[in-house]
């Protein structure tokens, strides 16, 4: 039973990936983006994964109602009404990345796993929490100065003028509602 | 708290439709536009509407993007029935997955794209306009809504809804939390397009992402609006108003009586201030909320290493 | 379920998306494709974790680190095309290479 | 059968109505707006929304043309009506009712949206875009991105918005670049409803000074308000006595003047100032709010200040829009101001700003249009 709604979901995360790229729409393909990831975040509950499930579903959905903000914004026809490619050097691409399908697919076939050792702890996400404030907070640390780097220097970088200097930067709390 | 049988969704969902209705006449009875007419008709406002609604045509426009457009009309309520899931009601609910709370975040995240779908669907420029009102006053409430649902869970130490409900026996969170109870209230009515954040449906935007779909699209859409208020306020109470707690009474009772409550206050409210725009209330989220917020978690954390 | 099917996949989302990333001319259809190879890892983290050191809580860290990661890179991303597209109007890869030097 | 007539029934008991007036036509506007709340009607939001049309006066050519275009839109079951005479309001209103609980109306033959489907005609040899669309061109930005600009027309069938008036707008997301606003013409040349003289001159002054006010906060997503306004401004055209009105304005007033929200909402928004409002010959009400912030609070401020003067006896002055002087009525000043300070705003603002002005369409349908206008 697990496994059939394992298939399906597969099925359905693989499909929507490459639906990404075949629909004429920006829209619809970033709609397909957010159904492969809520595909492959529910298959992660299927595994007792469901913390890591549930937050990928959670930030990746967050992630692509931002990006049609940007979608919008900088792409011709984002609606998809004239039918058009975008694709170049189509042909390539696709040997390439049947090739590196078949590759991995293999190793994960043919590799000779190891046998799984132990059960997962009763409360997964209790392990994971207590990991991530304990062993492995240096991890967490790093990440989150990285995270703290990325939003200056994206803000840098996407804004044109210096908020502070020159002319009275027009408005800079109302960036939300000029989207 | 007992996690029931899988059929268990369907009078979850027959739950949240009565109690969905029954906000919908509360307003009806609140409109001083139907001061005057009779209690009935007033009451029957919901029934009128359905009736209306169902006899009513279909509608497209030019070019509109028509799966997006329909998927984007009934998330709303599909995305409250699959919230409905992990809310308790007394000692009862459908399922209380290990990650409740985060399942619970994580669909009303699922509202970005849907409203936004719904409003761009249409190809219009009303839908299109507040399809990204949506998303500017989404990005105001959310990280404040994400840390005044932390709060309970750290008091809790889960994010297990049963064992925050469980937490509250002493006593209800609302007292150690009155700020995340209340950010948690307004960030309802943000998901639900409601009262003062109402924006995306403005009336200004002939009715924003309501302003292209009619017949049952309009129905559902609607319907999802009262849906989601419902499914805040019964949330609200299992997280912040001690679920079922209450003497006397059976549990079950006491957590329909306070979701009825805060339903109540909640429908209340759009009476009593116009709409705010997104520009605002993302200064006064980012300026004002955010900061207490964190302070209220700082608040609760200091006090539940203390308890420990 | 087993591993192999996990991993399995995992191959074919990060196929589909190298597709992408290297087919595509537009920025942001890129970074999609980059999106869908992170994908892949999460699923294939998730697996490894599940199926061979549920004990250790190593491979969830792991996919949380894979989440920020993807974050980094969205953000990094739209502010880069936000750059191009204000510098050279460009948003297309093949634009944006005459950017260099 | 009988599931359908009950449907009919339950469905017409709260019809949803969308009046579209033509300039001139206030009076059998005020009138059907009564007449639809004593049935337990409501004010449709959009052609989406409405069972029943209502073609409210007589509007001119393009008028006309806008409200078969909408008649067009409605989804239905639907009814349309012309009204012309106040004292038809109710009459016409309750036979529109019947009409649309008749279950053959739910039974319209199979009808498309022809709107949706036909496609405009597309200028020239343009490229053919799909459905007939054009694409969106782009334009300078405040981010300097040069981002995508839409050309919108905001009007001439909006809730809450004046009569025929079209606001011909440039926006980039929903920020305006640009605005231009115009009447559509009425079918004979009216006139102004507000604007009267003599004895019940006070009175009709401050009736216009609360459907200005009603407006602005409809606009402003406070319907409930908006609602307690408009019964007054209807009792105010009436023989109330002044002094119950007052009362009645008093406890709106500290309603209003005590909301933070309506506050945040209205202040520093669209600011007109003195200078300004004297280059575009702005009298009245929103000229002397010039003095006083010359904000969207400040001139709804005004409108209730004024308003309980007149109730109180004072003098009616030149008109509740400002003096008007041949050639130029008061409202045109009002419109422009509306143009100017429209850009740089967002949708939902400029509407503000837009309603905080409320120029009178029956003065400007009245005047000859300038012939610039016209090209």
């Amino acid at each position: 039973m697990l496994t059939a709604v394992f298939w399906v979901l597969a099925v359905v995360a693989v499909a929507a990936g490459i639906a990404v790229f075949t629909v004429d729409s920006m829209a619809r393909a970033t709609v397909a983006l957010a159904v492969s990831f809520v595909a492959v975040g529910t298959a992660l509950l299927l595994i007792d994964a469901g913390y890591l499930g549930v937050i990928t579903i959670l930030m990746m959905l967050m992630e692509m109602g931002i990006m049609a903000v940007f979608m919008i914004m900088y792409m011709m026809n984002p609606g998809g009404l004239m039918p058009m490619s975008m694709l170049h050097n189509k042909r390539g691409a696709l040997a390439i990345s049947i090739g590196a399908f078949v590759l991995l697919a293999a190793g994960a076939l043919l590799t000779p796993w190891p046998q799984r050792r132990g059960e997962p702890p009763s409360d997964v996400t209790r392990a994971l929490g207590e990991a991530v404030m304990g062993s492995k907070m240096l991890v967490m640390m790093s990440v989150s100065a990285v995270l703290f780097a990325t939003m200056v220097s994206a803000l840098v970088l996407a804004t044109g003028r210096g908020r502070y200097d020159g002319d009275e930067a027009p408005a800079a709390e109302d960036a939300g509602g000029g989207a | 708290m007992t996690a029931s049988p899988a059929w268990a969704v369907v009078p979850a969902a027959a739950l949240v439709v009565v109690f969905a209705g029954a906000a919908a006449a509360l307003d009806g009875v609140l409109d001083p536009a139907g001061r005057g007419r009779p209690m009935s008709g007033r009451l029957g406002r919901p029934l009128w509407e359905t009736a209306r609604l169902l006899r009513q045509r279909r509608r497209t426009t030019v070019a509109p993007d028509a799966l997006l457009w329909r998927a984007g009309t009934a998330g709303p309520l599909v995305v409250a029935l699959l919230m409905a899931v992990v809310v308790p009601v007394g000692g009862i609910t459908v399922a209380d997955p290990p990650v409740g709370l985060v399942w619970f975040n994580a669909l009303d995240v699922a509202l970005w794209l849907t409203v936004w779908a719904a409003g761009w669907g249409a190809n219009s420029v009303y839908g299109l306009v507040s399809g990204y009102r949506f998303l500017s006053q989404a990005l105001a409430y959310e990280l404040p809504l994400m840390f005044a649902l932390t709060a309970p869970a750290v008091a809790a130490g889960s994010l297990k809804i049963g064992q925050i409900v469980a937490a509250q026996d002493k006593t209800w969170f609302v007292v150690r939390m009155p700020a995340a109870f209340l950010v948690f209230l307004v960030a309802v009515a943000g998901f639900s397009l409601w009262g003062p954040l109402a924006y995306p449906a403005g009336r200004d935007l002939a009715g924003g992402v309501l302003a292209e779909p009619s017949g049952v699209d309009r129905l559902v859409l609607l319907a999802g609006r009262y849906a989601l208020l419902t499914v805040g306020a019964g949330m609200s109470t299992a997280l912040f108003l001690g679920g079922g707690a209450g003497p006397l009474l059976p549990g079950w009772l006491w957590s329909l009586l306070k979701t009825a409550l805060v339903l109540a206050g909640l429908v209340a409210v759009r009476r009593a201030m116009p709409v705010l725009r997104a520009d605002r209330v993302m200064r006064l989220a980012w300026l004002v909320v955010l900061p207490v917020t964190l302070l209220q978690l700082l608040v609760v954390s200091v006090l539940a290493l203390g308890g420990s | 379920m087993n591993l192999q099917m996990f991993l399995l996949l995992a191959a074919a989302l990060f196929a589909v998306g190298l597709f992408g990333a290297l087919s595509q001319q537009a920025v942001v259809m890129v970074m999609m494709g980059l999106e869908l190879m992170i994908n892949a890892l999460v699923v294939a983290g998730a697996a490894f974790w599940y199926f061979l050191t549920p004990q250790a809580p190593d491979g969830q860290v792991f996919v949380l680190v894979v989440l920020a990661a993807m974050t980094v890179e969205m953000a990094m991303g739209f502010a880069v095309t936000t750059l191009l597209f204000r510098a050279k109007d460009a948003d297309m890869t093949d634009m944006a290479a005459e950017l260099r030097g | 059968m009988v599931l359908t007539q009950l449907l009919g029934r339950w469905a017409a008991r709260r019809p949803h109505v969308l009046a579209v007036a033509a300039p001139g036509a206030t009076a059998v506007r005020l009138a059907v707006e009564v007449e639809m709340a004593r049935i337990g009607a409501v004010a449709a939001t959009a052609p989406s929304d409405a069972d029943v049309l209502l073609a409210v006066g007589s509007p001119g050519d393009e008028l006309r043309d806008a409200i078969d275009l909408v008649w067009s839109q409605l989804p239905g079951p639907r009814v349309r009506a012309d009204i012309d005479d106040p004292a038809e309001a109710g009459a016409v209103l309750r036979q529109v009712v019947r009409q649309l609980s008749d279950p053959q109306r739910a039974a319209e033959p199979d009808r498309r949206d022809e709107w949706a489907e036909r496609a405009p005609d597309t200028h020239g040899e343009d490229m053919q875009m799909p459905g007939g669309l054009m694409m969106a061109d782009r334009g300078p930005d405040r981010d300097a991105l040069a981002l995508d600009v839409l050309t919108v027309p905001l009007g001439p069938v909006l809730p809450d918005w004046p009569s025929g008036l079209v606001m011909d707008l440039q926006v980039q997301g929903d920020v305006v670049q640009q605005a231009r606003s115009r009447i559509l013409s009425a079918a004979t040349p009216p006139r102004p409803f507000w604007d009267a003289a003599g004895p019940g001159a006070s009175r009709r002054h401050a009736a216009a000074h609360l459907d200005s006010l009603q407006r602005l906060l409809a606009v402003a997503g406070w319907p409930g308000m908006a609602w307690r306004v408009r019964r007054l401004r209807d009792s105010t055209l009436t023989d109330t006595p002044g002094p119950v009105l007052r009362g009645h304005l008093a406890a709106i007033g500290r309603r209003l003047n005590r909301s933070p929200t309506l506050r945040w909402a209205t202040d520093g928004l669209g600011v007109l100032t003195a200078e300004t409002a004297d280059r575009l010959q702005v009298s009245g009400p929103a000229a002397r709010a010039a003095l006083e912030g010359g904000d969207v609070t400040a001139r709804w401020r005004r409108w209730l200040t004024e308003t309980d003067a007149l109730l109180a006896g004072e003098p009616a002055g030149p008109g509740p829009r400002g003096r008007s002087v041949p050639g130029r009525p008061a409202s045109a000043g009002l419109l422009a101001a509306a143009d100017e300070l429209a850009i740089g705003l967002d949708l939902a603002a400029a509407r503000l700003v837009m309603a905080s002005l409320d120029p009178d369409p029956d003065q400007l349908a009245a005047a000859p249009e300038p012939a610039e206008a016209r090209s």
